[in-house]
């Protein structure tokens, strides 16, 4: 149980890495992006958990009653959920502008087209 | 790069990077372990500044500088979108015919929409009390609006969302984030410093100082971004068309 | 035995990536990454991550899907246009 | 491990595990079904996992999912209505079934609590939940037939 969270992130990321060099279609690559991404999470709350502990949120909680997880790699975490979802939709819009250039989202048949 | 060569470089490339990140994960400290020196750091910081979100303190005053990276992360991938989305010269608007949604499905989508904008500004403005925020409490309740697409049709929702004040509200929020920041200068402290306004009874709406001003800007910002965002692609994938022969 | 709901989040999150990754086509690969949205949450919940676990439920569930659904429409439409 | 938490790890292997594999696998009208249920499956087994850790707070995350996981159901309803036509997928046993399982869980909890502030709050969100279940797969099974927005 020690190492078993940092390898399921490890997995997440090379899975997400496999997709986007085979991927047939930059949105599915988008995706795959996406998936990356999460093991960036993953990772970074794993660093962050103690056991038995809980959130440092003291709305329902008296401080020093319960052992506590670390709030900081919440925090850079969390607002890269939020951004990383605006990131994702940049890329997006990237793909569309490619559709409506090249006429394909395959990134084969772009590399054919340049050479 | 044939398809073929490209598989071998990933097969290699990838098999190495697998064998780091294992040895590394091995080298991690423990799963679980007890000690979190930077964690116990921002407890007590928080807690000396009555908010009772420690995660929001760190967000909006420990590293309140770091979350102005992010917020022009945001508002420069908006930007982008903004313009790679923006109506091209050789294409023209097709009104999109009305849709026929059925009668039970758009009174849920009309009767959640309100509870739902309702939840996120409840998020945000509990962002320093309860688990939530600008950064969660934005994205709700810009999800909210779009269910006017998704229960009656696009024109029901252009009606009550012109883009062009969300625009502005979001570069508003962008500055107001900055203008917070500078008053801690003006007052003789650094940028973006905690020490303007009194930190308050802990946990109560009005605690933790600068942190829910910063919190709601934040949350202004993260609701129009998006807001923004969807408008752009719900126009590209449902009025602009390409002229007829080009 | 207390890590056992862990345990079972992670390998429920590691399957899901890696369905979102073997399905090819976009518009399916939307509800799977839908899926692992909604699993990513439950994780970050049972690492005692509320506020992230909250940012994921509410990036996840709704407006990523919308994002690669719009454009799945957008591209399949160009692609009708082109035909004709 | 207490008994709210062994729930909860039950559901999310049982449930989680049945929406994994429908939605990775088979026709398309399956896969929505799949996506629709993982809500239902989902937002109980936070509740459970709220009450197993003692955190009220922790709430918010069902509240949140009540509210948008219907709503991501009706994106895929809206917009593969196209690909939907002709394959309908009519899942009504297994929705209800799923509706039941949440509308327990909620009941449960909610005797457990006693009257109270959070008592509305866990009826207001498995009000939520069920008619957004129940709404989703209304508009799944046809609700949106005619919308040729594009």
């Amino acid at each position: 149980m020690n190492v078993f969270p940092y390898l399921v992130a490890a997995w997440i990321f090379l899975t997400g890495c496999y997709g986007l060099v085979t991927s047939r279609n930059l949105i599915h690559a988008v995706g795959c992006l996406a998936v990356c991404q999460a093991s960036t999470y993953v990772l970074l709350l794993a660093v962050g958990y103690r056991d038995n502990g809980t959130a440092p949120v003291f709305s329902d909680l008296k401080p020093g009653t319960r052992p506590l997880v670390d709030p900081v790699v919440q925090a850079l975490a969390l607002t890269d959920v939020v951004v990383g979802a605006t990131v994702t939709a940049l890329l997006l819009a990237l793909v569309l502008q490619i559709a409506k250039r090249h006429g394909t989202v395959d990134p084969d048949e772009l590399t054919e087209l340049r050479g | 790069m044939s398809r073929r060569l490209r598989l071998w470089l990933l097969g290699v490339g990838g098999a190495g990077l697998a064998a780091l990140l294992v040895a590394a994960c091995l080298d991690v400290p423990a799963f679980g372990r007890r000690s979190h020196p930077y964690g116990e750091r921002a407890v007590r910081a928080s807690l000396a500044r009555h908010t009772a979100n420690v995660v929001s303190s760190v967000n909006f005053d420990q590293r309140a500088y770091d979350t102005l990276g992010e917020m022009s992360i945001l508002f420069a991938a908006v930007l982008g979108c903004v313009v790679l989305l923006r109506q091209a010269g050789d294409e023209h608007r097709a009104d999109p015919r009305p849709a026929e949604v059925a009668l039970p499905v758009r009174r849920y989508a009309l009767l959640v929409l309100p509870v739902a904008l309702v939840t996120g500004l409840y998020v945000i403005a509990h962002g320093q009390l309860s688990p939530g925020g600008g950064f969660q409490g934005g994205v709700v309740a810009a999800t909210a609006l779009h269910l006017l697409y998704l229960g009656a049709d696009y024109r029901a929702l252009e009606r009550v969302r012109p883009t062009g004040v969300f625009e502005v509200t979001d570069s508003l929020a962008a500055c107001s984030y900055l203008v917070l920041g500078l008053a801690g200068l003006l007052a003789g402290t650094a940028f973006l410093a905690n020490t303007l306004l009194p930190y308050g009874t802990f946990n109560t709406l009005s605690s933790g100082g600068l942190v829910p001003l910063l919190n709601a800007a934040i949350g202004m910002e993260v609701a129009s971004a998006v807001v923004v965002l969807l408008a752009g692609f719900l126009d590209q994938a449902v009025e602009i068309e390409r002229e007829k022969g080009s | 035995m207390a890590d056992a709901v862990i345990v079972v989040a992670l390998l429920l999150t590691a399957a899901s990536a890696t369905a979102a990754v073997a399905t090819r086509d976009p518009a399916r690969q939307a509800l799977v990454l839908a899926v692992l949205g909604l699993l990513l949450g439950v994780v970050f919940t049972v690492l005692q991550a509320p506020d992230v676990g909250l940012s994921q439920l509410a990036v996840g569930s709704a407006l990523t899907p919308l994002l690669i659904m719009l454009s799945v429409r957008k591209v399949r439409r160009r692609g009708k246009e082109g035909d004709k | 491990m207490n008994g709210w938490i062994l729930a909860a790890t039950v559901l999310l292997t049982a449930g989680g595990g049945a929406a994994l594999w429908g939605v990775a696998t088979g026709p398309l009208s399956r896969r929505v079904v799949a996506q629709n249920l993982s809500t239902t499956v989902i937002c109980p087994s936070l509740l459970l996992l709220a009450q197993g850790y003692g955190r009220t707070s922790y709430v918010d995350l069902a509240l949140l999912l009540a509210l948008l996981g219907p709503v991501g159901t009706l994106v895929f309803a809206r917009l593969l209505a196209d690909e939907l036509t002709g394959d309908r997928p009519a899942a009504w046993g297994l929705t209800w079934t799923a509706a039941g399982v949440g509308a327990a869980v909620v009941l449960v909890l909610c005797a457990v609590t006693g009257p109270s502030r959070a008592m509305v709050k866990l009826l207001v969100i498995g009000a939520l939940l069920i008619s957004g279940n129940v709404v989703a797969s209304r508009a799944l099974s046809g609700g949106l037939r005619g919308v040729r927005d594009g």
